[in-house]
């Protein structure tokens, strides 16, 4: 079998569990992105498959050879660490000449590879420099050009674009993009940053609490999240969660009292939802907006405008408390403290019951 | 503060140190270049000529000085570049890798710092004595070996450098000896310069050891040497002579201290006061 | 053979042979010293177990305690003047400019002479014959004055010149904690108009207190173990009148051979070092936070 | 690469640097000083001045002349007991070292040095040949210890231009006292005719210097100072009037103060005082400095034993000799070694000639010695010195507790029926403490 296939890993640190049987598969060639918050375990993950950690216990194969037991030079896996670990008193040649010496590769070959890499990743010109004299920009390629000259079965990189100022992050997202179709090995990027996840992987891991949460395409982790947290950690800014009990049901459709009073007949298939169970109702802000003249919807109070030029998200509190998100084309014209009244696209919302499982709705005929 | 123009009451101040500083070693310099028997006569006489290379023609020609020098050249250069070795590669160990009994055995060494040369130097004698080691160099040059203050520094030196340069170095397939080696070892250089220095000042300086452990005189360090020939009973004249000696075995660690003078600085600004 | 494994011999591989050393030259040396300081040995062998009674004698040789007085004196004569006078160097060079650094270099320099070559030197600056502050004396029509022969001015003569020698050290630790402290807190004094008695009042000196004790610690370890100037300047005399505990330790164990008791005065001595040591250490961070 | 050049440089380092030499080594030890600069090629013993010089010249001719044997010369600082001490506890002892004859019964009742009967025969030296004076100074319980190389005496080296002009020369002869009081009476006069003091005197840093004046004194009246090999007697009416006399001297300021040995010996060349009681080493040097045109001291040098002040006439006298550490040595070694000893005996009167008395009693009668300046004038030490009891160890340790009791005295620092006391016990603790 080929690609990398990780079986009920485990770790943790002293009696603090990091990981609880995580197993997962990767397609050679695939991008994926470990996507979670800081604790979640995914950088430990990572460095479990690179081998800088030894998991409890578990296995770790990569295409068909079994590697937990191996060092991490001899498991044909390459890394980009997120400060880069440049050496500092090598030339730019020699960081990249590093690890093929250690492998034994012959002479000639290093340069060849170098030359090559140099020439992809545009810095033949900066070879004989030292770390210390490159740009953060330069860095990095330096970095993923170590890496790719190895042509590793496996490129891991970590937290890539944490260090990048705003303008460099966006330039290196499309180089990591470029990247993935100039190397035969699959791509695992550890990232807290959805957008980049987002934009760059085929698909995403979603880690959290020692566990993976959701594994899915960029499409399915945010349109059909497979638990609560998912929902809302995934999606900028993040799903609103309305406390709501299930009113009853119609044409096998649930309907939801919110805690207001209002109720909204969703598109969720009823299935074991019976009424008054206690669930809280998901909505993206795209399905809420403000309503219009004489439209009946929810009474609520702007908190905070986030304008960002041709869209503006209304941050607003419902009666009762309840915190949630509408989105409105344009600049718009409500400011903090109007209240407003705003329409619910209501056949798109999500139901979460109190443990966290999701229901989403059946797509429209 | 930095940079604020001096008082010039605080410049004659500094001036006036240099000079105290400054006087005694003048004032060898000038004695070192007058005839013994001029200075027999009256030692005044070295602040006017006539001046001679008289003292420094005798040490290189006749006298043991030659072999002190080289002997303090050898039991210093051994005591730097072994404390070199041993702290770098405990430091490494007690900074990067994992064992039992590691942090206790840290403190162990920690607890070096606090013991005074007077608590095992006796013992340290009769152990030497029964292991036959006296009067060789490795003799000499053991007793500097068991610094802990090395390891201590080494070890906050290595813990400074970013262990992603270690996990870099061990997925480019490094063993653990080449990551130190060529990864790690050559970072902590400006460490290697101070405690280097220092380590060679220490040896060079050594008084008490040389004096009881090294039993001949071909094997005397420069500083025993010295002692010996100063202290001789009713000694009134070679005065001139012993200034040369004293100049010329200051001559290396002047010129040592003069080229690493910018690395001690510097370095010591950077590690030895946390 | 797990990599677990694999990295535990590493470990020992890399401190083994510092660890070996360590406890050859210094841990069985330390080990020793105790068993022999409860015997009545001599220097060539001769044992007998004697218990305490060494260090029983120790506290009533009327030798050590005037060893003990001289040494103790020595360092208070030393220790304080020598951290003032650092300091106030450090302070003043600490800047950039070619004169700052020509002194520097001047300061430093005598820190890299032996001390062999530091008392030959000033052995002849006091000497009363011919000596060059005799020299300067005659001239100006006075006496010479005995430093190494008067009871009275044996003492602060090792001090004068033991400061002498020993000077570059403290101001080089001293000028490196002063590059510690970030400049942006003086920009900032500057800012709130304090003036430069309160500067170095209110943050230089809180910001070096580290370094300042650090000072102090070495330099009253390496004063209480005073030995070189001692034995080469005046041999402890006159009349003991400079003996250090060294010195004794020196004299009781190669001159009298009486090896357990040396080595009981050196426990001792040991002892004390370690207890002034932490002593200073509590004093001076007693009120500070535990460091994170 | 790197790694390579260190581990070169480390085996360089163990395996020392000495070239291979099949020669039998001898490692001799001495004090007496460094004069490799003046002396250091020299081989001409008759030219060499100086017990430095002297000796220097003869190991270098003995070098020349026995290109078969390598010598190591170790100069250590004077008296050099401590090193000793510590190469014998660090078991690497030189093979022959010079000591004083009054240090050899510690050395020997520890079984630290050997007897030297054997090599002294391999030598060709016959015991028969020492005088008395240096025979009794190396015999230990009848076993001969050392070759004994001179008799060392303290004596008056007097300014005898000084003691004219305080009215103290009678037939171009100085006068000397005969009793405390006329000492006391001589020094006030001397003080107040020159404005000069009487006696220069090493009073620091030099224990020994009063020892001996005290030794030689309770020696003239015959009193017991070790009544046994773990006892001293120093609280007596005899010890109190001596050093009451001493301190007296420096009360009076009839004495040069606060010199030690260096300072005092370079005072009576510049003549800033009338009489210094020291040994007979500085006797050459200061003959050598009376011969000088333009020296203080010119043509107005006399020299003369101790003075009788109390009791009969007599000195403390010690000498010098050639010892040898207990250590396991090879024949050729040893071979070597009594062929070292047969030279220096062939040239013990070049060593006379530095003031000391010869070892070998036909050198003393040698009209070659007797020739010698002022050889006649000191030769009674050879009839009135007298030596501790050979059974008395820790002579130096010993002295140099009386001496800083004394120094203290004498200076006023203490009473001195106090000093004597403590003295007294002080000593007799360090005896209770040998093993």
């Amino acid at each position: 079998m080929s690609g990398l296939e990780l079986i009920d890993v485990s770790k943790s640190y002293g009696a603090t569990p990091v990981l609880e049987r995580v197993s997962l598969s990767v397609l050679p060639r695939e991008f994926i992105a470990f996507l979670g918050p800081s604790g979640s375990g995914k950088s430990t993950l990572l460095r479990i498959i690179a081998g800088l950690e030894t998991a409890d216990s578990g296995e770790v194969w990569l295409d068909g050879e079994r590697i937990d037991t191996r060092s991490p030079g001899a498991r044909g896996i390459a890394m980009v660490f997120q400060h880069y670990a440049l050496y500092p008193h090598m030339t730019v040649r020699e960081n990249m000449a590093f690890g093929l010496r250690n492998a034994g590769v012959a002479r000639d070959e290093i340069t060849r590879r170098i030359a090559q890499a140099a020439d992809i990743l545009e810095i033949a010109e900066q070879l004989d420099k030292k770390p210390g004299q490159m740009s953060g920009g330069q860095r990095q390629r330096v970095a993923i050009g170590r890496a790719i000259i190895k042509q590793p079965r496996l490129f891991l990189l970590d937290e890539p674009l944490s260090n990048l100022d705003a303008a460099l992050r966006g330039r290196t997202r499309v180089e990591l993009a470029q990247l993935r179709t100039r190397v035969d090995a699959a791509l695992i990027m550890v990232t807290h940053d959805q957008a980049e996840a987002m934009t760059l992987a085929d698909r995403i891991v979603i880690l959290d609490d020692c566990c993976i949460q959701q594994v899915g395409t960029p499409a399915e982790v945010y349109a059909r999240p497979a638990n609560a947290f998912v929902a809302r950690f995934v999606g900028s800014p993040p799903m609103a969660m309305l406390p709501a009990t299930i009113a009853g049901e119609e044409a096998g459709r649930v309907c939801v009292r919110l805690a207001e009073g209002t109720v909204l007949a969703t598109a969720v298939p009823a299935g074991e939802l019976v009424a008054g169970t206690e669930v809280e109702v998901g909505l993206r802000p795209e399905h809420v907006r403000l309503a219009a003249p004489g439209e009946a919807g929810l009474a609520a109070q702007v908190e905070l405008v986030e304008r960002l030029g041709d869209r503006t998200f209304l941050y607003a509190k419902l009666e009762g408390g309840a915190e949630i998100i509408a989105l409105e084309p344009g600049f718009g014209t409500v400011r903090p403290g109007d209240a407003v009244t705003l329409a619910i696209d209501a056949p798109c919302a999500h139901v979460f019951t109190a443990s966290g499982a999701a229901h989403h709705p059946e797509p429209r005929a | 503060m930095k940079g604020a123009r001096l008082h010039p009451l605080v410049v004659m101040a500094l001036l006036l140190g240099a000079g105290v500083m400054l006087a005694p070693m003048v004032w060898t310099l000038l004695l070192s270049f007058k005839s013994n028997a001029a200075l027999m006569a009256d030692s005044g006489a070295a602040f006017s000529g006539p001046y001679t290379l008289e003292n420094y023609a005798a040490i290189l020609k006749g006298s043991l000085t030659l072999q002190w020098l080289a002997n303090s050249l050898i039991v210093a250069t051994g005591a730097t570049v072994g404390v070199l070795v041993l702290s770098s590669l405990a430091g490494y160990g007690f900074a990067r890798l994992e064992f039992p009994f590691r942090r206790t055995l840290f403190v162990i060494v920690l607890l070096g710092l606090a013991v005074p040369e007077q608590a095992v130097i006796l013992p340290r004698h009769q152990l030497f004595a029964m292991l036959g080691l006296h009067n060789s160099y490795p003799g000499l040059i053991l007793p500097s070996l068991t610094g802990s203050f090395g390891v201590f520094f080494m070890t906050q030196y290595f813990r400074a450098i970013p262990k992603e340069l270690d996990e870099a170095a061990l997925l480019d397939g490094a063993s653990r000896f080449t990551l130190f080696w060529k990864v790690l070892l050559p970072l902590t250089f400006p460490a290697q310069a101070t405690l280097g220095v220092f380590t060679f000042l220490a040896a060079w300086n050594d008084y008490w050891w040389p004096l009881i452990s090294a039993t001949t005189s071909d094997r005397f360090t420069l500083t025993v040497g010295l002692a010996s020939a100063q202290m001789n009973y009713a000694q009134t004249s070679g005065l001139g002579f012993l200034m040369a000696q004293a100049v010329f075995a200051s001559i290396p660690i002047l010129v040592v201290y003069i080229a690493f003078q910018k690395q001690i600085v510097r370095a010591m600004a950077g590690t030895a006061v946390r | 053979m797990t990599a677990a494994l694999r990295d535990r011999l590493a470990g020992y591989a890399f401190v083994g042979p510092f660890l070996l050393v360590y406890a050859a030259v210094l841990i069985v040396p330390l080990v020793m010293g105790i068993v022999i300081s409860l015997h009545r040995a001599d220097l060539f062998g001769r044992r007998e177990w004697i218990g305490l009674d060494n260090y029983a004698q120790a506290l009533g040789d009327p030798v050590l305690h005037q060893a003990f007085g001289n040494t103790v004196l020595l360092a208070v004569l030393i220790v304080p003047p020598l951290t003032v006078i650092a300091l106030l160097l450090a302070l003043a060079l600490n800047r950039p400019g070619k004169f700052a650094a020509v002194l520097r270099g001047v300061f430093f320099s005598s820190l890299v002479l032996s001390v062999t070559i530091v008392t030959l030197i000033w052995r002849f600056i006091l000497t009363p014959d011919a000596g060059l502050i005799a020299e300067g004396l005659e001239a100006a029509g006075r006496a010479p004055i005995p430093f190494l022969s008067d009871p009275d001015l044996v003492i602060p003569a090792i001090a004068v010149t033991t400061l002498w020698w020993s000077l570059g050290f403290p101001v080089m630790l001293i000028l490196a904690g002063l590059q510690q402290v970030p400049g942006d807190i003086y920009e900032a004094a500057a800012l709130d108009g304090a003036g430069r008695w309160t500067v170095l009042r209110r943050i230089t000196l809180p910001a070096i207190r580290r370094t300042l004790l650090l000072v102090v610690m070495l330099q009253t370890a390496a004063q209480l173990q005073l030995f070189g100037q001692a034995q080469l300047l005046t041999g402890g005399g006159p009349g003991g009148a400079s003996r250090t505990i060294v010195l004794y330790i020196f004299e009781v164990s190669f001159g009298r051979w009486e090896l357990g008791y040396a080595t009981a005065i050196a426990e001792l001595l040991f002892g004390m070092i370690i207890a002034l040591t932490l002593l200073q250490y509590w004093l001076v961070t007693r009120h500070e936070e535990p460091r994170a | 690469m790197i790694g390579r050049a260190l581990a070169f440089g480390f085996a360089g380092l163990l395996a020392g640097c000495a070239p291979a030499d099949d020669r039998p080594e001898i490692v001799v030890q001495r004090f007496f000083g460094e004069c490799g600069a003046a002396y250091g090629e020299s081989t001409d013993v008759a030219a060499a001045d100086t017990e430095c010089g002297i000796l220097t010249t003869l190991i270098n001719r003995f070098e020349a002349e026995n290109p078969d044997i390598r010598v190591k010369v170790n100069v250590v600082a004077w008296p050099g007991y401590p090193q000793l001490a510590a190469q014998i506890a660090a078991g690497d002892p030189p093979d022959l070292v010079t000591m004083h004859q009054s240090v050899i019964s510690d050395y020997a009742g520890a079984g630290l040095i050997e007897p030297v009967e054997p090599l002294l025969a391999a030598a060709r030296i016959d015991p028969a040949a020492f005088t008395p004076a240096a025979r009794a100074g190396v015999e230990k319980e009848g076993r001969l210890y050392a070759m004994p190389w001179d008799t060392i005496g303290r004596l008056w080296h007097i300014n005898t231009a000084l003691m004219a002009e305080a009215g103290l020369m009678r037939g171009g002869k100085p006068v000397l006292p005969n009793s405390p009081e006329e000492l006391l009476a001589h020094a006030r006069q001397f003080r107040e005719r020159t404005s000069k003091p009487y006696l220069i005197q090493a009073q620091v840093s030099a224990p020994d210097f009063h020892v001996a004046l005290l030794y030689t004194y309770l020696l003239a009246q015959d009193a017991v100072i070790f009544p046994d090999a773990r006892h001293i007697r120093l609280d007596t009416p005899q010890a109190r009037a001596i050093v009451t006399v001493l301190r007296q001297l420096n009360a009076e300021g009839l004495t040069t103060l606060n010199q030690d040995f260096p300072a005092a010996t370079a005072a009576f060349i510049q003549g800033e005082g009338g009489i210094f009681p020291v040994g007979t080493w500085m006797l050459g040097p200061y003959d050598a400095e009376a011969a000088r045109s333009n020296s203080p001291l010119h043509g107005n040098y006399a020299v003369a034993p101790f003075p009788r002040l109390w009791g009969e006439e007599a000195s403390f006298v010690d000498g010098h000799a050639w010892i040898v550490p207990a250590a396991r040595r090879s024949p050729a070694e040893r071979a070597a070694m009594a062929r070292f000893l047969g030279f220096l005996a062939k040239y013990n009167y070049d060593w006379s000639r530095t003031g000391q008395l010869p070892a070998f009693a036909q050198v003393v009668e040698s009209p070659a010695f007797r020739a010698l300046p002022h050889r006649a004038d000191i030769a009674a030490l050879a009839r009135t010195g007298k030596q501790l009891p050979g059974y008395v160890e820790r002579q130096s340790a010993v002295q140099g507790l009386i001496g800083e009791e004394l120094e203290a005295a004498i200076t006023g620092a203490k009473p001195v029926d106090t000093a004597l006391k403590d003295a007294e016990r002080r000593v007799n603790r360090l005896y209770a403490q040998m093993m």
